[in-house]
């Protein structure tokens, strides 16, 4: 990702270069006086190098932003015989050098003949309020509003004069508010008229995010007379907007947690809830599915870069195969022994989790797998003051149309019908022709191949470890008992519900006292309703 | 009946296992490695006893110890705590080894405590720990608080002048203990009530969101903000990708961990992460001889390139090294000769230095602060100029700073209160 | 009356396997005190606490058949009772301690000391005298087992859904114990015990003697269930697994029966719980896991459920086994236990009591038949004397398994 | 006849599950020794009914009386069952891992309490009993075989036994004759009839024969409600009951 980005900034400064290249033979010699300054970057500890990354931005070069941005990435190196300063790629078993000004290779260096330009937070602070000065005025409007934004984190004084330059010249709405935006930070920091800053307060107070909030409540404790009081106005609006928010951020935090336990439990709900097995190897049906995921993954990291994105796709039938056809054989070994006996499928399936962990920890080791996040499970988006991260959405996307698609197969097909008829009454169905055993596994690896594709989609945001299973089984059977067994809207409802009232109760209680609320809220809820949130009425109770 | 018969076959199956041991080979020097191989605390403890094996290994390679050769009893404590202290004494009492290398977490090393007291044995602890304890049995190989916590947040005082603090942990001893001396620490360095937020989670919590949008709002409150993380290892992986995926960067609120290592990276994709810090006595990426070394013999013994290697290897690493050159000191592995013996022993680390063994059990190690890279390896940024030797009790703790432990003779008192002048803790 | 109740308790197999747990408790500790060390018959002081914790865990799985076997509760939250009892006394141990720990402190627990509490919570009181202790045992594990089971029973939560929020109690309890503000020690529990009613814990002699408090308590409660399940009641217990509803239009209160055997149970398991703690050495919040109850039923359908000598056994085969394979295949043990549990599943379904029975009443019929058409004998039983119910059931393949 | 002089008063009752109605302002009195019968298709509400009565399903709306006074819609089974009513199920439903002898000793009028069982020994006088219900249900030869080893019809019988051990004041059958043989099912009959000399009895039966031979007044349920009452004779004469059974 850092990757791209700074691909796209080096061809938006390129632009930029060429757009100003009306004298190029000046330009030239411009940059080549820059060489020093970046060379001096070899020498010396942080202190120096903060001081040396100020030098090389008071340039005000456009230049010399692809070496910050390097140093800044860990990718600028010196030579280590010459002290030359070069921006370095992978390349074997050494270096791929790049002239830092002309961009320019410059041939190929060993893995001792190079060393490291060290960086550190500080210093990543300091070259990303550099650049941001140093790109106000790129040609992609996406840089120009990157840049905007660092100088804006900066809040330096000095980068005013360089932000009204570029505010007059914008000409895109979004990318003038955010300098302006930013300009106001600056402003707020500078030893500028009350005047100025209480303008800034104003574009502060109508920007009303927590960045606007927590430079206004800066301005607010160390001001005095009309600027405090505006200050504390702007922090009393923001504050008040922002509770609201917390609301529906906590609401989006209850579905996203509702989700994922729907997620986990879904596959349950079919292999306890419809077949009645108490299936407690259910956690390794998710476990395996995340390893198919890693599987995925690691061929496509050695033999396909370019899939990655499309890695979680290429999973998930995958995941459903492996994990269904394990069900199967459950089912077929097993579980048909055990039919009429539903606490023996307790202890063999028990037995069997055991067996599924030791195994994938004897397969894969007992450590953590990595499971990437592909780009677009990657990262954030803003509604509002709300934050919103692209996996948890996807996984609430997901886990939904893994429930409707569900809901269809058992509605509309004649498999559907098939299972509905042999869970009913499988001596009647079993007359009338359908061949029972077949439809018992198939429902089985129907669950488990539910429970393989849930493993998919917890690899995005849970470890990958023989561990996995362990931590939702206990949860998946609280949320389809407390949905009522049997019942896949109990499920829905119910995976939604605890949730939703989990995290509304996170922020008061804290995440112990907030889990344990809601297991005794269960327990109570149950007393109410004895057959779960969607109880079957009637007679049919008692068949 | 049968039943009666299966009772008597049961009970003479059981004998018979218990004494098998006692009758085992004398010419060999056993060492017992008691770390975890299942349960939700193999994850970290297996590595463990891998590098146990491998050390064992090479010291074999150099001719074992004493003119005899040194034997690896493992046993698979199953991260269940009461089956740590039963595992303990079937090592000591049958299969009678010299020393025991093991345990992780704090409640599993307190289980197996009295175990090694009554039947007089020893245990090396690699893990950095809360501290506040110091057994004659017992030596320390991991951190105490003085030689992680202080330093990093030091660090973030001076480096990054941060003035806000979030300290996070998982709800159980080391972080409580960890919270209280900082909090104790960064009171008495001014910081103001209002600006440490604490906030504890169950073990394995695995949603972040609240959590992490909490440490958000705190952190805009117009003062630079970093969290101080004693998040116990598998949380670690949900924890840092929310942090990610809600776009907080170390260079806005740095997270400093004191319980990541390289190998819970290894199961993240640390693009999203770089600049995030934590603080060990070593780091994989330490630049010397006897590191690339170690590295070589573990990926050669693990039989796999990308495995890494991390803080508590290193300690065992010292550990076994120092409990070996005692052993050789002593001339026998009898556990009071060595135990006096291990006082004062000095081998090298792998950072490019000595650290040596303190009266108080606890060893004397660098501090390092290092920033995560893309690659999943931590670059050092800091680090103390000197040694740190451990601090067994904590001077910002109430009960504990009157404190001191020394096992020679003739003090040879692990909670002597240098305010009474009498061993035994502050009361009497 | 109470004579004749407890007198109906004992029969053959009864007897004698009281008499094999009652040799047993008298001659392992004597070998591990009398015997010198070199003698083959000797019994190390490991093996002596091994099989003490064993028994303790015996205790646990008599309970859970109690109300799993006889009354046909699934209960996967007993961990939660067990724990209770070994928190009192943990806590008992704990104030035994006094200024003896690290900090020397006279009055707290060295692990409230180190999080600088300054005073003893209330619900610390009391604790420093064994009978108090000795009283909550039975009290704190039987008065939530009552609240719970009350509120429970008279909802009819049944089946699988009673088994449920059983596990949801326990795991609500772990979260709580784990807290440390809950000045039970959180995550390390309480540990570094030192004597019990004056005797050092690590003393060889404390050790047998807890050895022998341990067997002595797993008889009596064997004794009680044997009782309990003889008389009347345990007839109905039967009825209600077997046929709630039918029970209940007979005018039995099927609450108050259920309630009744499942805080005595609860009881049972606490007195188990206390017995364990000072033998391991520590209590922490680890014994409410789930899981670790869900093994408690798994050692009773080993052993055999509905029969009281099923669990007994199954618990012993069980730990020993884990004890065993974790030291044996610490690598790979997991799939000897997975396997153990599979193979009883699918091979021996009625544990292995109930299948050892049903094949020695097979055999016991057939001759009886053989002697029956000789014109020799009477139908076995009377009513005067009603043969063992467990011993029925497995003796008929046809019995029901309760509705879940 | 009025609430206060009858054994079992219905008045009104109405029972609904998700929409459908099960029982539909059903007015039924029972009189103190008296024996009916009642008939009805599938789903007219039969056995909904015994529900309501027996503390199983609670009305909706309407009065459920026992004895004229007590109010059987605020108690739960066991109350309503030590109160004097007896029910036999459709299915019949026995303590199958219990022997003949013990499910009659568990069915026996004793003190229902826990503590009462733990500590209960069976006297002289319940031996009798037991024995005497034995000699009537006839099953004298199978006291310990476990009930589920029994025929279907012999379980008919030991319900009804352990019925009789209850000592109720109503008794509500329900299907006894259900999988009988013709033998069987007269000699049930006999038995009910005899019964019906010291008991007031419900029965509820589909076999007309059976109903006939019982030779007592007849109520019809239909959807919910009754159509008709009287004589056998009396309702099959009827039009709407001939339909109901007939018309469809």
């Amino acid at each position: 990702m850092s990757l791209l980005r700074s691909l796209a900034l080096v061809i938006g400064l390129l632009v930029v270069a060429l757009g100003a290249g009306s004298v190029p033979a000046a330009a030239q010699n411009d940059t080549e006086s820059l060489r020093p300054l970046i060379n001096a970057l070899a020498d010396g500890k942080y202190k120096e190098t903060e001081k040396q990354i100020g030098d090389l931005a008071a340039t005000g070069n456009p230049v010399v932003a692809p070496a910050l941005e390097a140093l800044s990435d860990g990718d600028l190196y010196f030579r280590k015989s010459d002290k030359q300063v070069f921006i370095t790629s992978k390349s074997g078993e050494g270096y791929a050098l790049t002239d830092p000004l002309t961009l320019e290779s410059a041939g190929e260096a060993g893995k001792r003949e190079v060393s490291k330009i060290k960086v550190n937070n500080s210093l990543r602070r300091v070259i990303r309020s550099a650049l941001g000065s140093l790109t106000l005025m790129a040609a992609d409007p996406k840089v120009r509003k990157e840049a905007a934004e660092a100088v804006f984190k900066a809040k330096d004084p000095d980068a005013i004069e360089g932000l009204d330059t570029a505010i007059a010249k914008e000409t895109n709405d979004e990318v003038r508010l955010v300098m302006e935006q930013a300009r106001a930070a600056a402003v707020l920091n500078s030893d500028r008229s009350d005047g100025e800053k209480l303008e800034a307060v104003e574009v502060l107070s109508s920007m009303g995010n927590r960045d606007a909030l927590s430079l206004l409540i800066g301005v607010r404790d160390s001001s005095t007379g009309d600027l405090q009081a505006a200050a504390a106005t702007a922090v009393k609006r923001i504050e008040k907007t922002l509770a609201l928010w917390d609301n529906a951020q906590n609401i989006w935090y209850g579905l996203s947690l509702g989700s994922v336990l729907l997620l986990a439990a879904i596959g349950l709900a079919i292999t306890f809830g419809v077949m009645g097995v108490i299936n407690m190897a259910h956690g390794e049906m998710v476990m395996i599915g995340a390893y198919v995921t890693f599987m995925v993954q690691e061929v496509i990291r050695n033999s396909a870069p370019g899939l990655f994105d499309y890695s979680l796709l290429i999973a998930l039938p995958l995941a459903f195969l492996v994990s269904g056809a394990i069900g199967v054989g459950i089912e077929r070994g097993i579980i048909r022994w055990l039919y009429g006996r539903p606490l023996e499928t307790l202890l063999a399936t028990w037995g069997l989790s055991l067996i599924l962990q030791q195994a994938v920890r004897s397969l894969f080791g007992p450590t953590n797998r990595e499971v990437g996040n592909p780009d677009w499970m990657s990262g954030a988006f803003e509604i509002g003051q709300m934050t919103v991260t692209y996996n948890r959405m996807w996984i609430i996307f997901f886990a939904l149309a893994v429930f409707a698609g569900l809901m269809l197969v058992l509605k509309k097909t004649p498999f559907g019908l098939y299972t509905r008829a042999v869970t009913q009454n499988r001596r009647m169905a079993a007359s009338m022709g359908i061949r029972t055993p077949w439809i018992d596994a198939l429902t089985f690896g129907l669950g488990s191949g539910i429970a393989g594709i849930a493993g998919v989609a917890l690899s995005q945001i849970d470890n990958v470890s023989p561990n996995l299973g362990q931590g939702y089984i206990i949860d998946s059977f609280m949320v389809v008992v407390f949905g009522g067994v049997g019942n896949l809207w109990g499920t829905l409802v119910g995976a939604m519900t605890l949730g939703v009232v989990n995290k509304f109760l996170e922020p008061y209680a804290g995440a112990v006292l907030g889990k344990i609320f809601v297991l005794v809220f269960i327990i109570l809820f149950i007393q109410k309703r004895p057959r779960g949130l969607f109880a079957l009425k009637g007679r049919a109770v008692e068949a | 009946m049968k039943t009666k018969l299966t009772g008597l076959a049961l009970a003479g199956l059981m004998a018979s296992n218990m004494f098998s041991g006692a009758y085992a080979a004398d010419d060999t020097i056993k060492v017992g490695i008691l770390h975890s191989l299942s349960g939700t605390m193999a994850i970290s403890e297996t590595t463990l006893k891998d590098a146990m094996l491998m050390l064992i290994d090479e010291q074999n390679k150099k001719g074992g110890l004493l003119g005899k050769k040194l034997e690896a009893v493992v046993v698979d404590p199953a991260s269940d705590w009461p089956l740590f202290a039963e595992k303990a004494r079937e090592l000591i009492e049958v299969d009678k080894v010299s020393a025991v290398f093991g345990c992780w977490t704090s409640v599993s090393r307190k289980s197996v405590l009295p175990v090694f007291e009554e039947l007089n044995s020893i245990l090396f602890y690699p893990v950095q720990y809360e501290g506040e304890e110091s057994q004659r049995n017992v030596f320390y190989t991991g951190a105490a608080p003085n030689q992680q916590a202080i330093p990093a947040v030091d660090y973030l005082m001076e480096n990054e002048g941060v003035e806000r603090w979030v300290l996070a942990g998982t709800d159980y001893v080391y972080p409580r203990t960890t919270n209280k001396i900082l909090e104790a620490y960064l009171k008495a360095k001014g910081v103001a009530e209002e600006d440490i937020m604490i906030n504890y989670t169950p073990f394995g919590h695995s949603d972040w969101q609240t959590i992490v949008s909490d440490i958000k709002a705190f952190g805009s409150a117009g003062k630079k903000t970093a969290v101080v993380s004693t998040i116990n290892g598998d949380a670690n992986v949900p924890f840092y990708k929310e942090l990610g995926n809600q776009g907080i960067k170390a260079e806005d609120i740095p997270v400093v961990a004191f319980s990541v290592g390289e190998e819970e990276l290894a199961g993240l994709d640390t693009g999203p992460l770089v600049g995030h810090l934590a603080a060990w006595n070593y780091f994989e990426s330490a630049d010397t001889d006897a590191n690339a070394q170690f590295i070589d013999t573990w990926h050669a013994f693990i039989k796999d390139d990308k495995r890494v290697t991390n803080d508590p290897m290193e300690a065992h690493y010292i550990g076994f090294n120092m409990w070996v050159k005692a052993v050789e000191k002593a001339g026998t592995t009898d556990p009071d000769a060595v135990i006096d013996a291990l006082v004062g022993v000095s081998v090298p680390n792998l950072t490019g230095g000595y650290s040596a063994m303190m009266p108080n059990h606890h060893i004397t190690k660098p501090v390092l602060i290092g920033e995560i890279q893309a690659d999943g390896q931590f670059e050092t940024v800091w680090e103390t100029s000197g040694l740190v030797p451990g601090d067994a009790w904590s001077d910002y703790l109430e009960g504990s700073k009157d404190l001191i432990s020394d096992w020679r003779a003739p003090l040879s008192c692990g909670n002597f209160n240098t305010a009474t002048g009498k061993c035994g803790g502050s009361g009497s | 009356m109470m004579t004749s109740f407890l007198f109906r308790a004992l029969d053959a197999r009864a007897g004698l396997f009281l008499i094999i747990l009652l040799a047993l408790t008298v001659a392992i500790p004597a070998s591990n005190l009398l015997l010198p060390e070199t003698s083959p018959l000797h019994v190390p002081t490991y093996a002596v606490t091994l099989m003490g914790k064993y028994l303790t865990y015996a205790l646990l799985a008599l309970s859970v058949d109690l109300v799993w076997g006889y009354c046909g509760i699934l209960s996967l939250g007993h961990g939660a009772f067990f724990a209770l009892g070994g928190y009192a006394m943990g806590m008992y141990l704990m104030r035994q301690i006094g200024s003896r720990g690290v900090y020397g402190d006279p009055l707290l627990p060295d692990f409230m000391v180190f999080l600088n509490w300054k005073e003893l919570p209330w619900y610390w009181y009391g604790f420093d005298m064994f009978p108090f202790a000795a009283i909550m045992v039975l009290f704190v594990p039987g008065l939530l087992a009552f609240v719970f089971g009350w509120f429970a029973f008279r909802s009819r939560v049944t089946g699988v859904y009673l088994s449920i929020i059983t596990q949801a109690l326990t795991y609500a309890l772990l979260l709580a114990f784990f807290r440390n503000d809950m000045g039970f020690g959180g995550n390390n529990g309480l540990t570094d015990f030192k004597d019990i009613l004056g005797f050092d814990v690590q003393a060889d002699s404390t050790r047998a003697g807890l050895f022998i408090a341990s067997g002595l308590a797993l008889a009596l409660c064997f004794l009680l269930c044997r009782a309990l399940t003889r008389s009347k009641l345990g007839k109905v217990l039967v009825a209600v697994r077997d046929a709630e509803s039918r029970t209940r239009f007979l005018g039995y209160r099927v609450e108050h029966y259920k309630l009744f055997v499942w805080t005595i149970s609860a009881m049972m398991a606490g007195i188990a719980g206390a017995l364990y703690v000072p033998q391991v050495g520590i209590i922490n919040p680890g014994e409410f896991s789930p899981a670790n109850s869900i093994e408690v039923v798994i050692w009773v359908a080993v052993g055999g459920r509905g029969t009281l000598i099923g669990p007994v056994i199954g618990a012993v085969l069980v730990n020993f086994a884990k004890t065993w394979f974790t030291a044996a295949l610490p690598d790979i043990w997991l799939f000897a236990l997975g396997g153990l549990f599979l193979g009883v599943t699918l091979f021996l379904p009625k544990g292995i009591v109930g299948t050892v029975s049903q094949g020695w009443s097979a055999l016991r019929q057939r001759s009886a038949s053989a002697a029956y058409e000789a014109g020799s004998d009477e139908p076995p039983g009377s009513p005067d004397a009603p043969a063992d119910v467990s011993h029925k059931r497995a003796s008929s393949d046809a019995s029901p398994q309760p509705a879940e | 006849m009025s609430r206060q002089t009858s054994l079992l008063y219905l008045d009104g009752v109405s029972v609904s599950f998700d929409g459908f109605k099960a029982l539909n302002d059903l007015s039924l009195v029972i009189a103190e020794g008296e024996m009916r019968a009642i008939i009805g298709p599938n789903g007219a509400g039969k056995t909904t009914m015994m529900d309501v009565i027996t503390g199983k399903t609670r009305p909706d709306t309407g009065e459920v009386y026992f004895n004229g006074v007590v109010d059987l819609t605020g108690e739960d089974e066991a109350a309503i069952a030590e109160l004097g009513i007896g029910r036999k199920f459709q299915k019949p439903t026995v303590f199958e891992s219990h022997t003949v002898w013990d499910n009659l000793e568990l069915a026996l009028k004793a003190p229902r309490g826990p503590f009462a069982t733990l500590f209960h020994v069976i006297s002289g006088g319940e031996k009798k009993r037991i024995e005497d219900l034995l000699e009537l249900i006839r099953l004298g030869d199978k006291r310990n075989e476990l009930a589920a080893n029994l025929s279907h019809g012999q379980k008919q019988w030991l319900e009804i036994g352990m019925l009789l051990a209850q000592d109720p004041k109503l008794l509500l059958v329900d299907e006894p004759a259900a999988g009988m043989t013709d033998a069987e099912t007269a000699e049930t009959a006999e038995l009910l009839k005899d019964i019906a000399q010291t008991h007031s009895v419900v029965v509820v039966e589909h076999d007309m024969t059976f109903v006939r031979s019982l030779g007592v007044k007849v109520t019809v349920l239909h959807e919910g409600s009754v159509l008709a009452e009287g004589s056998l004779d009396h309702v099959s004469a009827d039009e709407r009951v001939v339909e109901v059974y007939l018309g469809r």
